[in-house]
């Protein structure tokens, strides 16, 4: 076949001869300075950056009172965040101070993202938020929607209310299982990885993929509902709440487990409206902010559903809410079957994408918090500037404020209970 | 560099034997031919043109902040990340006697049985950088177990741990540490690199952060495509390596210490 | 290890096969020789002077036995531990648990520990090399001595000392040294928590313990295990744990916390240090940790037995007659077992082959059919010769009784590692000197004044 | 589109917008100088009527000629999202003023607005780079940080090989290439 | 929360025993198969339709439309002949293998690694200047590597993609679409003139028993022996009717002959 007379394709980069084109600079020449391997930290008791301090930060965290040390809660540790590193500073087992270090995972994703179509951008954002990644796909449809106006088929909204629900609940699911393992206790988090892979099978069946679905479309969803998703889910309906009374035995009743969360890493409601943090780790200190709610999208206006929380504002008060928001979510999955519309679930749309130039900003209420996308269009097929807003990124920013003054083993309690995914944070 | 480089340099390497390669690949020879040319301030690269010297990098120069001393960057010294590709060149690191243990006295053959023992107790370390973590994590339990072949205890330090499964994107930060896990396990070790980012740098082909392929820093026995791979897919993974180890039974001194990266790519 | 002492292996590995053959049979024949003339000369001349030496001082001669059986006998327990906990865990997580290697994967915990044995085990840069060398053996040892003193059956004991109790507790402590050793020689931050937590709970929880075991001293009036054990026997209701429940509470809850099993694992924490006192050690010295602790469970869980279930004893007497009415099982002599066996088995296979044949074993091929046979025969044949054991001889009734209430107790443990979370460290500590210690006080002094008021 | 959360807008805030108010769908945007930062994030923050008090997002944008940073707020008052873009902030030297005095959580937003950009927030006591790491010298979302066509040619042994980026110049110009709007 | 503190834990313990004797949730993955959705895209594998043969015929629309460009396959097209085509430099599962295998001691059998006979590449170089390193205009690149080699290299084709940029999928797409781009070497050529008058003299029934005896089919590129079939574009005044040219060298072979002249040609140009 011919090369197919394409749009105006934007300057392949390719197109100087590579030949010529010098082979690039070896790692060590003078002016790029090496990488700065992430060396631990000095000897074993008196750390010191290895580089000179250079904000007032850094100056009064590294500098070692007596009795004091550093300890690496490293970018490989067991518990289950991903690659998080949390440096503290510890008088005994007491925390003084924690400076998480964070970038281990930063791939990138805005900068390929300004250089990829409309579509392939959808794709790039999944592996994000990867444990819900169809709540990062959400927000950046919303804005293209904004930035091409295209009005979505109804059932279109209710099928990705119906999707994003249900991982809603696999990804709570999971939240009560890593919070459990990392107090020490084994089974939950294997019972609550049962109940994940039968929702994951299901959103197999209607979008294609496990976990980076690359399911919804701008102006719609890719794929209509299957028999077999119906069958699915219809099975998983019937025995929806079982997990949850196995999860109060073992987890919100068990004394050892009620003792290490309640009073660990207590953030209170104006700390919590300071630092921005947003979803269930908002609702648990007392403020009732859910977007569904504070800033309706989609179909939530006629759906009803009440928005859980809490005043405590500790590990405990964030655990039970998940708790109450995954019997909230099954409310709202009931809702999205009954009333389910029929009609198409694609606007028309034509196929090379080019939204008009302007800027667009779309938000949805995720598992951890609002997940928001700011995209900049400029006429061409390409977005001009793609900034991912991530909930966990500022959920984290809590804890060098929550962790001083408790104990080296409530790190991993409350870091648990603020639920970060290390994908989103460092995007 | 002739095209046939992918010919030349697959071929150029010595099949079998010891495996000092000669460091005939475009990153060595690279090195030599070009000096660094100068810095150029440029305009964006949207609606200007650019200057008649097509290939002359643009180094934007940080004018908000300098180090005082450059060495307090380790300036100068090779890079922790890369060591292990000279370890590969020079079989510096190679210890091959280190694989026995207590059991010092037996003869070099033992391992002929040694082997069959190690491939049925794979103990994995317990790390995962990025989605393909929690993919790593529904394979070991209870849907799909992997401790049906004693690879369960999810060892949480590298001193205890037979195999390193590299789940997840790995980034220029991150690699420095992850090299160093990979040195602190002891000696009988091998690597699974399990999903697309590990193999080659899979979707972030064009990042400016991650490593394209982990066989870039250290070596890798067995590559698992997928992005995420199947839990299923982990399992046959680790069901090759156990049988990767069999088949390698007395050949553990020809093993690469050094990253696998075929040359040229 | 020091050069001059890998000088031979050294030098061992670079020989080839036909070499160390020559070396070895160079070195052998000779010495095989000569040990045999030497010996046969001792015993022309010695012989009845050893045997008379022996006969002399037999307690030392019963201790180097039992010495050499327990060490031979930890290990296949500590093989038989690591297989039922990684089998009941997983039963506990619906999951199936090993069961590709080796049949129903019976073999899994033996290849650990091989593949643990076969592993490399440098010690890193920094580390005080003997002391992190040491650390581990004095903690497999410490645990493995305490098994001297356990009466496993009537006439199966290691040594009767009648300060067997104290002896018990004296070793215990010992497990600790071996834990802070371990966790100050790593030269690591996460070992050296771990180490110091060891410390703390294990010094902290062995007053409880202690004190609850007075109340049964108080009851027997003696220490030695031997000794209690008689105590308890009978029927049922003379088990301590009725006349004592509270001083068996705490000593369950303070024996989890001295063998660090969850909840009170703190001291390997996973998720918060790293593999706690063990985060450097590789190879066979993390082999012994690994023993260590599960003999330790076995050891906790054989005392709580021994203390407080009767031992070796049996709940009800046996109502039978415990002789065969003059059947005198060793007068056909050993001809006639073997006769009555090889009858029994080929006879067994005979009868059930086809059998199991008709019962819907059509798709098998008539070999596998056979071989079903022979393991069905086999099976029932050793279920009849241990109930002829079991109802002829006493020593075996009272070895089974024991092993079952302790491995009851070993499951209570696996099922505690299966459900429960970690405990934080201040609360651990709270818990034993706010809850144990005042109890196990409460439980002395009311014991102590029911004796004087019954007594009297 | 909240007709009166406009009107409040340019009666509270009428000396520092730079343009009108713009409003499309459900967004308010308004442009102010870098300078007056300070004086409209706590006004909008603390009149009765107003009351942002949730910052959902702050952002680095790089057009090209200028640099911008955008705030996203939420209000209970208003139905609508409010963008705030602070706008003329020169390429070689940016600097604006931070909003820490009134979020604690704009902190990190910043740092990594710096890390990309390069923007440099006078008053965060924090500024160090959070994603790259701390010896890297340039900033990777900068417009003149091109992208290299195929990470894959680096050579194999090193590991650091795109921080110079390989320049390419664009073919002639096609006609029939959609004119670009230039990005306001 | 209870009021006896032993309740909650008695609870989980409750529940753990429960579970122990409940039926497990485990799928024996090596023997069953888990039940993997109809829509689940994650399959690494080529699918087959019910007649058996693979629903791919190497049409590279997914090599083009890989973002990164990370597609290669390999495959038999219908002549029977493997062609690797190589994409970007990507480490699939097909090249790591052979690394693999290359490690652990044993040859390498890798069929790539033959198609790259060494070609001087020079010309190429000069006519991707001349054009510009133009992807636009590929066609006439191919047509004068062509002119100059005779047929299409592998090789060439590889320096084409590497310094023009364009995929590698584009090109072989485009060398693979037109009837006169050959990949083989040209061997012999045999023509055959169809004009009015040879037709009519037999030269049909001569073309159809060369196609067969040589196994090259008209105007398609050399067989595997090596001997190339094309139509004479026109008739060669004062030539006999039947016309038949060995390498331009007009032949007097009858219709009756062709056979065994054409099983002698294909026989020695094959020895």
């Amino acid at each position: 076949m011919p090369t197919r007379p394409s749009a105006p394709r934007r300057p392949n980069a390719r197109a100087t001869s590579r030949a010529e084109r010098p082979a690039p600079e070896p790692v060590a020449s003078a002016d790029d300075p090496r990488i700065m391997l992430d060396r631990q930290l000095g000897t074993l008791y008196e750390p010191i950056p290895p580089y000179p301090t250079r904000t007032e930060r850094e100056g009064e965290f590294y500098s070692l009172g007596d009795g004091e040390m550093f300890l690496n809660l490293g970018p490989h540790h067991p518990a289950t965040h991903g690659v998080l590193r949390l440096v503290l500073k510890l008088s005994g087992e007491q925390i003084v101070d924690v400076d998480p270090v964070l970038g281990y995972l930063h791939r990138g994703v805005e900068k390929i993202c300004e250089n990829s179509d409309y579509y392939h951008v959808i794709d790039q954002v999944d592996p994000l938020e990867y444990i819900s990644s169809l709540f990062q796909e959400w927000p950046a449809v919303l804005a293209f929607e904004k930035l091409m106006d295209v009005q979505v088929p109804r059932r279109a909204e209710y099928i990705r209310v119906l999707s994003g629900e249900l991982l809603r609940i696999a990804s709570h699911t999971l939240f009560m299982g890593f919070l459990a393992l990392d107090l020490g206790g084994l089974t939950p988090i294997l019972y609550s990885f049962i109940e994940r892979d039968e929702i994951v099978e299901m959103l197999a069946a209607l979008t294609g993929a496990r976990m980076l679905f690359n399911y919804y479309r701008i102006g719609g969803v890719n794929g209509d509902l299957n028999h077999e998703f119906m069958s699915r889910l219809g099975d998983w309906m019937s025995r929806a709440g079982k997990q949850a009374e196995a999860n109060t035995a073992l987890i919100n009743e068990n004394e050892i487990f009620v003792r290490r969360t309640r009073g660990a890493g207590v953030l209170d409601r104006a700390t919590a409206l300071r630092f921005g943090v947003t979803g269930g780790n908002l609702r648990a200190s007392g403020v009732p902010f859910d977007l569904r709610r504070a800033h309706p999208y989609s179909v939530y206006p006629e759906l009803e559903f009440n928005i859980p929380t809490r005043d405590e504002g500790d590990s405990l008060a964030r655990y039970l809410i998940r708790v109450d928001e995954i019997r909230e979510s099954i409310r709202i999955i009931d809702q999205c079957l009954n009333n389910m519309p029929d009609g198409p679930i694609m606007a028309k749309l034509p196929r090379l994408l080019r939204p008009r130039p302007g800027r667009a900003w779309g938000a949805v209420e995720g598992p951890r918090g609002m997940q928001g996308v700011y995209a900049i269009s400029d006429g061409t097929d390409q977005p001009f500037r793609f900034r991912i807003h991530d909930p966990s990124f500022v959920n984290l920013q809590t804890v060098p404020a929550l962790l001083p003054g408790n104990l080296l083993a409530d790190t991993m309690a409350t870091v648990a209970s603020l639920d970060p995914v290390m994908g989103g944070i460092d995007k | 560099m002739a095209v046939g480089d992918r010919g030349t340099a697959g071929a150029g390497r010595p099949a079998g034997g010891s495996a000092s390669r000669q460091a005939t690949g475009p990153g060595a020879t690279g090195r030599a031919a070009s000096g660094n040319a100068p810095a150029r301030k440029r305009a964006s690269a949207l609606t200007a043109r650019g200057p008649a010297n097509l290939t002359a990098p643009v180094v934007v120069p940080n004018t908000l902040w300098q180090a005082e001393n450059p060495l307090a960057y380790d300036g100068g010294q090779p890079a922790d990340i890369t060591h292990l590709h000279e370890f590969g060149l020079t079989d510096a690191g190679r210890v091959d006697a280190a694989r026995w243990g207590a059991l010092q006295v037996i003869p070099a053959n033992a391992d002929y049985i040694l082997d069959l023992i190690r491939a049925n107790s794979l103990w994995p370390l317990l790390s995962g950088l990025a989605c393909c973590a929690i993919e790593m994590m529904s394979a070991a339990t209870s849907k799909n177990d992997m401790d049906r072949w004693g690879m369960f205890p999810f060892r949480a330090s590298p001193r205890q741990a037979d195999v390193l499964i590299v789940a997840g994107t790995l980034t220029t930060k991150m690699a420095g540490p992850l090299v160093r896990l990979w040195e602190q396990m002891p000696e009988p070790k091998w690597c699974v690199a399990l999903g697309d980012c590990t193999v080659s740098g899979g979707r972030y082909k064009r990042s400016y952060s991650a490593v394209q392929g982990i066989d870039r820093v250290m070596p890798v026995d067995v590559y698992i495509p997928g992005c995420p791979p199947r839990p299923e897919g982990l399992i046959y993974g680790m069901l090759q390596l156990g049988q990767l180890v069999k088949d390698r039974r007395g050949h553990w001194s020809e093993r690469e210490i050094g990253p696998t990266v075929p040359d040229g790519i | 290890m020091s050069q001059a002492f890998r000088l031979p292996f050294r030098i061992w590995a670079s020989l080839t096969i036909r070499d160390r053959l020559g070396l070895l049979a160079l070195v052998m024949i000779p010495g095989v020789l000569g040990g045999a003339f030497v010996t046969a000369i001792g015993i022309a001349v010695l012989g009845p002077s050893v045997l008379d030496f022996l006969a002399a001082n037999l307690p030392l001669v019963r201790f180097f036995v039992a010495a050499t059986a327990i060490l031979l006998l930890t290990v296949p327990t500590a093989f038989v531990l690591i297989y039922l906990e990684l089998k009941v865990i997983a039963r506990m997580n619906l999951r199936v648990g090993p069961n590709r290697v080796g049949p129903l994967g019976a073999a899994m915990s033996v290849i650990h520990g091989l593949k643990v044995l076969s592993k490399e085990d440098f010690s890193p840069s920094g580390v005080d090399v003997t002391v992190f060398t040491l650390a581990p053996v004095v903690t497999f040892l410490a645990s493995v001595m305490t098994l001297l003193v356990i009466p496993f059956a009537p006439g199966i004991y290691g040594q009767d000392f009648n300060i067997g109790l104290l002896y018990f507790f004296a070793m215990g402590g010992l497990t600790v040294l071996g834990l802070l050793m371990a966790g100050w020689s790593s030269f690591n931050k996460y070992s050296l928590l771990g180490g110091l937590r060891s410390a703390a709970q294990i010094v902290s929880y062995e007053i409880p313990l202690t004190l609850s075991v007075v109340g049964v001293i108080i009851l027997t009036n003696t220490m030695s295990l031997n000794g209690i054990v008689a105590a308890q026997s009978g029927s049922i209701f003379d088990w301590f744990v009725f006349k004592q429940p509270l001083a068996a509470l705490i000593f369950f809850i303070a024996a989890t916390a001295e063998a660090n099993r969850t909840p009170f694992d703190m001291t390997e924490a996973d998720s918060e240090i790293v593999a706690g006192f063990a985060t450097e050690y590789s190879g066979m010295r993390f082999g012994f940790f690994f023993f260590a602790e599960y003999v330790n469970v076995f050891i906790v869980s054989a005392l709580c037995a021994t203390l407080f279930f009767g031992g070796w004893t049996a709940p009800f007497n046996w109502p039978w007659p415990a002789t065969l009415n003059g059947f005198d099982p060793y007068s056909l002599g050993v001809l006639g077992w073997t006769a009555i066996v090889l009858v029994l088995i080929v006879g067994g296979t005979e009868v059930l082959a086809p059998l199991i044949r008709l019962a819907g074993g059509r798709s098998w091929d008539m070999s596998s059919t056979i071989w079903m046979a022979f393991a069905v025969t086999i099976v029932i044949g050793l279920g009849a010769l241990g109930a002829l054991g079991f109802v002829a001889f006493g020593w075996l009734r009272g070895l089974v009784w024991f092993m079952a209430k302790t491995y009851f107790f070993v499951i209570t443990f696996v099922w505690m590692r299966a459900t429960l979370p970690r405990i934080r460290v201040d609360q651990l500590m709270g818990f034993a000197w706010k809850w144990l210690l005042p109890a196990s006080l409460l439980n002395l002094f009311v014991t102590a004044t029911a004796v004087i008021i019954l007594n009297r | 589109m909240d007709r009166t959360l406009k009107t409040r807008l340019e009666a509270r805030l009428g000396g520092h917008l730079r343009a009108p108010v713009y409003q499309r769908h459900d967004e308010t945007e308004i442009r102010i100088d870098p300078g007056s930062v300070p004086e409209v994030l706590q006004t909008l923050h603390d009149t009765l009527d107003l009351r942002f008090e949730i910052l959902a997002d702050l952002a680095g944008v790089d057009t090209g000629e200028v640099m911008q940073v955008v705030y996203h707020l939420w209000s209970p008052m208003t139905t609508d999202w409010l963008r705030i873009v602070v706008d003329g902030i020169s390429r070689d030297d940016p600097r604006v003023p931070s909003a820490t005095f009134l979020w604690t959580g704009a902190e990190w937003l910043e740092r990594e607005a710096y890390d990309m950009f390069g923007i440099v927030f006078e008053g965060n006591r924090d500024l160090r780079r959070i994603f790259m790491p701390p010896d890297y010298t340039s900033f990777p979302l900068r417009k003149d940080f091109l992208l290299p066509d195929d990470a894959a040619r680096s050579p194999g042994a090193g590991v650091r090989h795109v921080e110079k980026p390989h320049v390419t110049v664009p073919p002639a110009e096609p006609a029939t290439a959609i004119r670009r709007a230039p990005v306001s | 929360m209870t009021f006896v503190p032993g309740l909650g834990i008695a609870k989980g313990m409750a529940l753990t025993m429960r579970r122990f004797f409940a039926p497990k949730a485990t799928i024996q993955y090596p023997e069953t198969r888990p039940d993997v959705a109809v829509r689940f895209r994650g399959r690494l594998q080529l699918l087959y339709d019910e007649l058996g043969n693979v629903k791919c015929e190497t049409c590279f629309q997914c090599a083009q439309a890989c973002p990164v460009e990370c597609i290669d396959m390999g495959g038999f097209d219908t002549k029977g002949r493997f062609h690797v085509h190589w994409g970007a430099a990507e480490q699939y599962a097909e090249r790591r293998e052979g690394s693999a295998l290359r490690r652990s001691g044993r040859p390498v059998p890798d069929p790539a690694y033959e198609h790259f006979g060494a070609v001087d590449l020079a010309p190429v170089d000069g006519i991707l200047r001349k054009y510009d390193y133009e992807q636009n205009a590929m066609l006439d690149i191919l047509e004068s590597i062509q002119g100059v080699y005779g047929y299409l290299p592998v090789a060439a084709l590889k320096r084409v993609s590497d310094v023009s940029g364009a995929p590698y999928a584009l090109i072989y797409g485009t060398a693979s679409y037109y009837r006169h781009l050959h990949f083989e070497k040209p061997g012999r050529s045999v023509a055959v003139c169809l004009c009015t008058a040879c037709v009519l003299a037999g030269a049909g029934r001569i073309e159809t028993t060369l196609a067969r005896e040589l196994g090259a089919e008209l105007g398609r590129g050399p067989s595997a022996a090596g001997v190339s079939l094309t139509r004479l574009p026109a008739h060669i005044p004062g030539g006999h009717s039947p016309l038949v040219t060995l390498d331009g060298q007009p032949q007097t072979i009858g219709h009756s002959g062709v056979a065994a002249w054409a099983r002698a040609l294909a026989g020695r140009t094959v020895a």
